[in-house]
């Protein structure tokens, strides 16, 4: 009796083993769809593992499963294009900087990762920034915008969106010249992102000498009719620091409910087809990817694979790329991880899908970064206004 | 010293309801005092008081002379008054023999760290106290040795738990212990042993008594003195015979039922 | 009400019960445990633990390191609920406490760089104080209105570290930062003693090692001593206690306060590993996982404690790693057939019929002209060419992932109501379409898949063992 | 004076949201004296019950039908989908676990919490949905005091006081009623009286779970967003209002569901948005320790 129970563990187990042999190729199989069908185009291909560190599950899964969808958009469009085989590996950090903590060095004990795209937040770059350093792993964000961040204490770190120093002027500037701000609400999202730019744009615009009032909230928050309620009638603008877009349209619809005047103007998490109330203004650091002709595919491709997207994945479909850019440059069978850290600087990328070219400063920061400020049209579309 | 307990004068209510009212009750040692009465007489709430559980409205409870109204029960146990609960309330998770052990808790010593670390003192401290553990069970005979010592409380038999009970009680070191309703729930033969203990309690090991109880074999078999309340009134007290026939406490009686039964 | 329950005759129903669930999971599992005495076990896990660095990577340090807080954290918060059976949902603050408290007194935040052997004294002292405020505060609140307030206290914990970076003061023109706010605060100092500096997660893993095992030990102790079995009874039955010597108030508190100086403790060390502190770590989704913890390994019990933690530690972690997600789900599925099906021929002819059901399925796709991609692509050779004909991966894969999710869920809903007769029909179907879920769906996203198996695990164990795998049957009075 | 109309109006919609949330905690816990961990995402099923059927009927931008039959619509589906979860929650991780410790149906419904949120992670993706309801009903509404009332709070915040009051009718004059109230004073007693016990529990879980779908609903209604973990912090703020107001009283939730609402609106408009959290927790851990047993809890969760 035991003897047979063995013996048929045995079997279901191996037949198992068998199948899970053939699925485990599964992910991968997604990832480089295309390749059954080109195959390489010459030599041997180029392999390698790229970590994703995003926050997929958790509060803010809603950010961390588009950047995933995306990067994965780019490794299977940059190996048909390429004849490389580059995968994911997916590293879950919740948001959370204990939790990077944790999965950095997972990433750095897997031999087959070469470059890192993520972390999400500013705070987790810092808490895994050492561990990436020790390890020579290039690590690119595709959102964290923390300006100390590149003041040289990684060296392995890049990112391909521009500061909070950078976007809080350009902002702050057009809320006094374009729409003649003299007392605006700040209503910040209690993360690492919402705190950084806030005290960014609260301080250009308060060298204007613009009366500003700031409101923090919590990412969590169901309703923002207590917060709206404490925007004066006579404020002009509302500017929402937060990271969904969806949160920054309830806030503009319970501005409207409370018959309050103000306008909602939203930082670059806000810019999404998610935020399409008429007459509010949004600011990103990309321009609309479906308007530019060269883009289109991507997000075409996209959407037809995993619907609406926002702000977050373009960027990292571009930090996707500049990862391996890097990683396939002298690149005979498999990928160099010190090799691709040392090139990721140097990586140019003159037709990205951010519609701006993108090449690095020394330190890891996009060179001439410009910020898109957008209008929502009565068709409840962006047009560009600035 | 020739009052071991005294109930002077306690009063308590609920809310409007006068749950006992102006009693006074004097045990001496070595006493075996039965209180009796219909349900709702007040004689639980009689325990809970001179336990410290309620707070009398007025009145005091001296044991041994010495005032204990108001003090957190803990304290009156370790003072050296120990009782049994109606509903049998022993920790039904711990083993019989960690029950009785964990009664003893007001006469040891050991502090959190001299236990954490395991400390000579603690040790040789924790040996003794299993051995009185184990001599105090063999009070009741094989009922509640050997093997199942290690069993825990909740496996036992329901007239083992009463016995475990009054073991516990004895554990405290209290030499007054208050006894509600040990034979409740019982037979014939668990009953008469029940009485034998009783008496045996006081024989052997010197306590003085207050006992509830319903099954008049009972608190005919071992009473020196019984005390019959009815809202929480004494209405007799006085020698078996004498309070058994005590039109009072007949009349009380028959209101609900024939005196001597349930 | 549930005093007359366990009047005469209960324990026979009891003693069957118990027969009847043990012979499950605990069954060979404690068999094997018990047969060596303990410090066995000890010496060979300690052993363990001692060589694994020799071999191990960074990565399976700092899982380590992670273990070791959560075995602390779990043997604190055992001692607190499994003992003195007070339900602290608060608990977590303490060590956000401990971990915020080293981070203050040495780090670049205000410029004071305590050495290590005062800054964790202190800390752990000022936790401790902590420990003995809120539990004098709800001394009295019994059951689930002690949960609650605990709850509200570990709450505020996380809000005030969340937004303590912005704190008015009454007659200053600044606000006061005083945690960093959602930020944190980063840069924290490493520990060092007598000048040797812990520098790599190496050193923290053996002081985590060294810890542990002393606080086990500890525990083990206290578990057979006066205050031990005094905090056991006061969790059962508060009034009885009471009434038997024990100062209910002052061992609840006593509890509280070293629960508090415990996950104090481990937080200083998390501080000092992570080198920084940030709110998000100090809230719910840890503590769940941390009762889970001690309620899974048997709440009360010190190797329950442990080897719940240590599960509950490294499954997350093992799940992390899709090829060991897939091994984790392999496992399950035999173990649930085994134990679905008990006997032989049943087992054979489930077998048999889920590989007949896979063509079937296969067939049935084909013929609805679902578009696919043959499986036989994903690798070569006959075995993969025959699995393709057996296991269908249609184009659209969320779909019917997602399809293939529900249905598999709503049939497992519905095995469990079904008779033993019934069971071997629904099974091949289960079975078939666990494996399609898992490679058309669940592969592709792992990380959600994990957070998955850990809630349908929690489930499934608490039914199957309700009482943990190394907790004694417990019975409530209360 | 404005500001004040303006966060009662606020508060009052906030807290009947939580109202009807700890409603089915105080139901589940009158009954079973069981923590239903899983209530919340009971209630973000609804609210995504809601949202679909939205959809189905044309979206916030063209309805197929009548705003007020699509709005019922929603109501129906996303009781009767929720009251029918509950029902299989209570069936599955429940009732196996009936006899047993108070602790482990805790880490079950925990358990099936985490498996609840990634399953519509899993099945719906992780964007961030809107009801949009603006789009298709912005009426004016009253004036009171100066403040401009939305009548989709007004309708919230009735009808919330309707289920309220429909409950208490139910419990208290209903056969249904009084078997809850049997099992809820002595299980075995009331199953010796004839009561099916299991018919009880399971009617108790249709109950309260469909209330918690409509309140996913309103939600959306007047906050507009739903997501897979709009649950949790609500399930824990209805918890908190049920046991403030006194667990297992009905008129307890409602009045500790609205005292949070108005708590955490006032502190925002008076004392500060940042703190807002703290201050609430604080008040709360404060009214639970003068009053131990919540605000209008008269049953001792613990006998002595």
């Amino acid at each position: 009796m035991r003897a047979a129970t063995k013996i048929l563990v045995g079997m279901m187990a191996s037949g198992m083993a068998l199948a899970a042999c053939a699925g485990g190729e599964t992910p991968a199989a997604t990832s480089t769809a295309p390749a059954m069908a080109g195959g390489s185009t010459s030599g041997t291909p180029c392999t390698g593992a790229i970590g994703v560190m995003a926050p997929i599950t958790g509060g803010a899964a809603a950010i961390g499963g588009e950047q995933l969808n995306f990067a994965k958009l780019a490794v299977s469009d940059y190996n048909a294009k390429n004849g490389t085989n580059f995968s994911i590996v997916e590293g879950d950090t919740q948001l959370d900087a204990g939790q990077a903590s944790t999965v950095a060095p997972q990433l750095v004990s897997n031999q087959a990762v070469i470059g890192v795209v993520g972390p999400a937040g500013s705070q987790e770059v810092e808490s895994v920034g050492p561990a990436f350093a020790d390890a020579k792993m290039a690590f690119v964000s595709p959102s964290a915008t923390r300006t100390s961040l590149t003041s040289g204490a990684f060296p392995t770190f890049a990112r391909v969106i521009p500061t909070d120093d950078v976007q809080g002027p350009t902002d702050a500037d057009f809320m006094v010249s374009k729409l003649g701000a003299k007392k605006v609400v700040i209503v910040e999202e209690k993360t690492s992102y919402g705190a950084g730019l806030s005290s960014a744009v609260e301080k250009a615009l308060k060298e204007k000498g613009v009366d500003v009032k700031r409101i923090q909230v919590s990412q969590k928050q169901p309703d923002y009719s207590s917060v709206v309620a404490l925007v004066d009638a006579d404020t002009s603008v509302v500017f929402a620091t937060f990271q969904i877009a969806a949160n920054t349209k309830a806030l503009a619809n319970t501005l409207q409910q409370q018959s309050k005047k103000a306008v909602v103007f939203g930082s670059d998490g806000s810019f999404s087809a998610d935020f399409d109330v008429p007459g509010q203004y949004v600011s990103s650091f990309a321009p609309d990817i479906k308007g530019i002709p060269s883009s289109k595919a991507v997000a075409d491709a996209y959407t037809a694979k995993y619907g609406e997207f926002g702000t977050f994945g373009p960027p990292t479909y571009v930090a996707t790329q500049v990862i391996m850019t890097a990683a396939a440059k002298d690149c005979t069978g498999t990928a160099d991880r010190a090799k691709t850290s040392s090139n990721v600087l140097g990586v140019s990328i003159p037709d990205s899908i951010l519609g701006q070219p993108i090449t690095f400063t020394d330190k890891g920061d996009v060179k001439d970064a410009k910020f898109f400020i957008f209008k929502i049209g009565d068709d409840r579309k962006p047009a560009l206004v600035n | 010293m020739t009052v071991a307990l005294a109930v002077e004068q306690v009063t308590k209510r609920f809310g409007g309801l006068v749950s006992i009212s102006d009693l006074s009750i004097e045990v001496s040692p070595q006493e075996i005092v039965s209180v009796i009465g219909p349900n709702g007489a007040g004689k639980t709430t009689l325990f809970n008081i001179i336990t410290g559980v309620y707070r009398p409205d007025s009145g005091r409870i001296l044991v041994e002379g010495n005032d204990v109204t108001g003090l957190a029960p803990s304290t009156i146990a370790t003072k050296g008054v120990a009782r049994t609960f109606q509903n049998v309330r022993l920790f039904h998770n711990l083993t019989v023999i960690d029950n009785v052990m964990a009664a003893m808790y007001g006469r040891t010593h050991a502090g959190l760290v001299a236990s954490a670390l395991g400390l000579p003192r603690a040790r040789r401290e924790e040996a003794r106290v299993r051995e009185d553990a184990k001599e105090l069970l063999s009070f009741f005979g094989s009922r509640l040795m050997g093997y199942r010592w290690e069993q825990p409380a909740y496996s036992l038999s329901y007239a083992n738990r009463r016995r475990l009970e009054i073991a516990r009680a004895m554990a405290t070191g209290a030499t007054i212990l208050l006894l509600d309703e040990p034979a409740a729930g019982m037979n014939p033969k668990e009953t008469h042993e029940i009485t034998e203990v009783v008496a045996r309690l006081r024989g052997e090991r010197g306590h003085t008594i207050v006992i509830i109880e319903h099954d008049m074999h009972v608190v005919e078999g071992v009473s020196d003195r019984v005390v019959a309340l009815d809202h929480g009134v004494k209405i007799a007290e006085g020698n078996y015979a004498a309070v058994a026939t005590d039109p009072h406490v007949v009349e009380s009686y028959l209101g609900r039922g024939t005196a001597g039964t349930k | 009400m549930a005093e007359e329950s366990l009047a005469i005759g209960t324990d026979e129903w009891v003693a069957a019960h118990e027969g009847r669930t043990s012979g499950q999971v605990q069954g060979p599992v404690a068999r094997t445990f018990g047969r060596l005495p303990w410090w066995v076990w000890g010496s060979i896990a300690v052993l363990v633990a001692v060589v694994l660095p020799l071999i191990g990577s960074t990565y399976l340090m700092r899982v380590g390191v992670n273990l070791g807080l959560f075995l602390m954290l779990a043997l604190g918060l055992n001692l607190v609920v499994g003992y003195a059976g007070l339900l602290d949902i608060g608990y977590v603050a303490f060590y956000g406490l401990g971990a915020y408290g080293f981070a203050m007194l040495a780090s670049d935040k205000f410029g004071v760089h305590l050495p290590t052997v005062v800054a964790v004294p202190v800390v752990v002292a000022a936790v401790s104080i902590f420990g003995l405020v809120l539990g004098l505060a709800a001394r009295r609140l019994l059951g689930d209105y002690l949960a609650i307030v605990t709850l509200f206290f570990g709450q505020m914990f996380v809000e005030f570290a969340l937004s303590g970076d912005a704190i008015t003061v009454p007659g200053r023109a600044e606000q006061v930062d005083l945690t960093g706010g959602t930020n944190g605060i980063t840069d924290v100092d490493r520990f060092s003693f007598l000048g040797v500096e812990f520098s790599s997660d190496r050193w923290y893993y053996y002081l985590l090692v060294v810890l542990v095992v002393l606080l086990a030990l500890a525990v083990r102790r206290l578990d057979g001593s006066r205050i031990g079995r005094a905090w056991k009874a006061v969790g059962q039955d508060p009034l009885a206690a009471e009434a038997m010597t024990m100062p209910v108030n002052r061992l609840k508190i006593m509890a509280f306060v070293v629960g508090a100086g415990i996950a104090g403790l481990a937080g200083t060390v998390f501080a000092a590993v992570q080198r920084g502190v940030f709110p998000s770590s100090f809230d719910l989704p840890l503590l769940i996982l941390l009762y889970a913890a001690v309620i899974l390994g048997g709440s009360g019990s010190l190797k329950g404690a442990l080897i719940g933690a240590a599960l509950l530690s490294l499954l997350p972690e093992a799940l992390r790693e899709p090829s060991y997600s897939e091994m984790v789900f392999v496992l399950l599925l035999v173990a649930g057939l085994a134990l679905a099906v008990r006997s032989w021929r049943d087992r054979i002819i489930v077998v048999v019929a889920t590989v007949v059901f896979g063509f079937v399925m296969n067939l049935l796709f084909t013929l609805l002209h679902v578009q696919g991609v043959p499986a036989s692509a994903w690798t070569s050779g006959p075995v993969s060419t025959l699995l393709g004909h057996w296991l269908f991966v249609p184009q659209d894969r969320v779909l019917w992932g997602n399809l293939g999710f529900v249905g598999l869920v709503v049939l497992l809903a519905v095995l469990t109501l079904v008779g033993t007769r019934v069971r071997p029909i629904l099974l091949p179907a289960i079975v078939w379409l666990s494996i399609f879920v898992w490679f058309v769906r669940l592969a592709d996203v792992p990380s959600i898949t994990r957070q998955l198996l850990i809630g349908a695990l929690l489930i499934v164990l608490m039914i199957v063992r309700p009482q943990g795998l190394f907790g004694r049957r417990q019975v409530e009075v209360l | 004076m404005e500001l004040f109309v303006q966060q009662l109006v606020n508060g009052l919609t906030l807290g009947g949201v939580y109202a009807l949330i700890a409603l089915g905690y105080t139901l589940i816990y009158g009954v079973l004296q069981l923590l239903n961990f899983a209530h919340g995402e009971v209630y973000m099923v609804g609210a995504f019950t809601g949202f679909f059927v939205m959809v189905g009927l044309g979206g916030p931008g063209k309805p197929i039908v009548p705003v007020w039959l699509m709005i019922v619509a929603m109501f129906l589906a996303a009781m009767v989908v929720s009251g029918l979860l509950g029902v299989g929650i209570e069936r599955f991780a429940y009732r196996p676990l009936r006899e047993s410790t108070r602790i482990a149906p805790l880490i079950s419904a925990l358990g099936v919490s985490l498996f609840l949120q990634n399953a519509v992670l899993l099945l719906f993706g992780s964007r961030v949905r809107s009801y949009d309801t603006p789009r298709y009903w912005s009426g004016a509404g009253p004036q009171v005091a100066g403040v401009q009332v939305n009548p989709v709070r007004i309708l919230v915040l009735v009808l919330a006081i309707i289920l309220m009051v429909g409950l208490t009718r139910l419990v208290e004059k209903t056969a249904f009623g009084r078997g809850m109230r049997a099992v809820a004073y002595d299980r075995d007693a009331a199953v010796m009286m004839g009561i099916d016990v299991n018919k009880v529990i399971v009617l108790v879980f249709f109950v309260a779970s469909a209330l918690a779908g409509a309140a996913g609903v309103m939600v959306g209604l007047v906050f507009f967003n739903v997501n897979n973990y709009m649950g949790f912090l609500a399930g824990l703020k209805g918890f908190t209002a049920a046991v403030v107001g006194g667990i297992g009283s009905i008129p307890g939730a409602m009045l500790g569901g609205l005292l949070i609402g108005l708590i955490e609106s006032f502190t925002t408009a008076y004392v500060s948005a940042n703190f807002a959290s703290v201050l609430s927790f604080l008040v709360l851990i404060l009214v639970m320790l003068l009053k131990p047993r919540g605000l209008l809890g008269t049953r001792a969760i613990v006998k002595v």
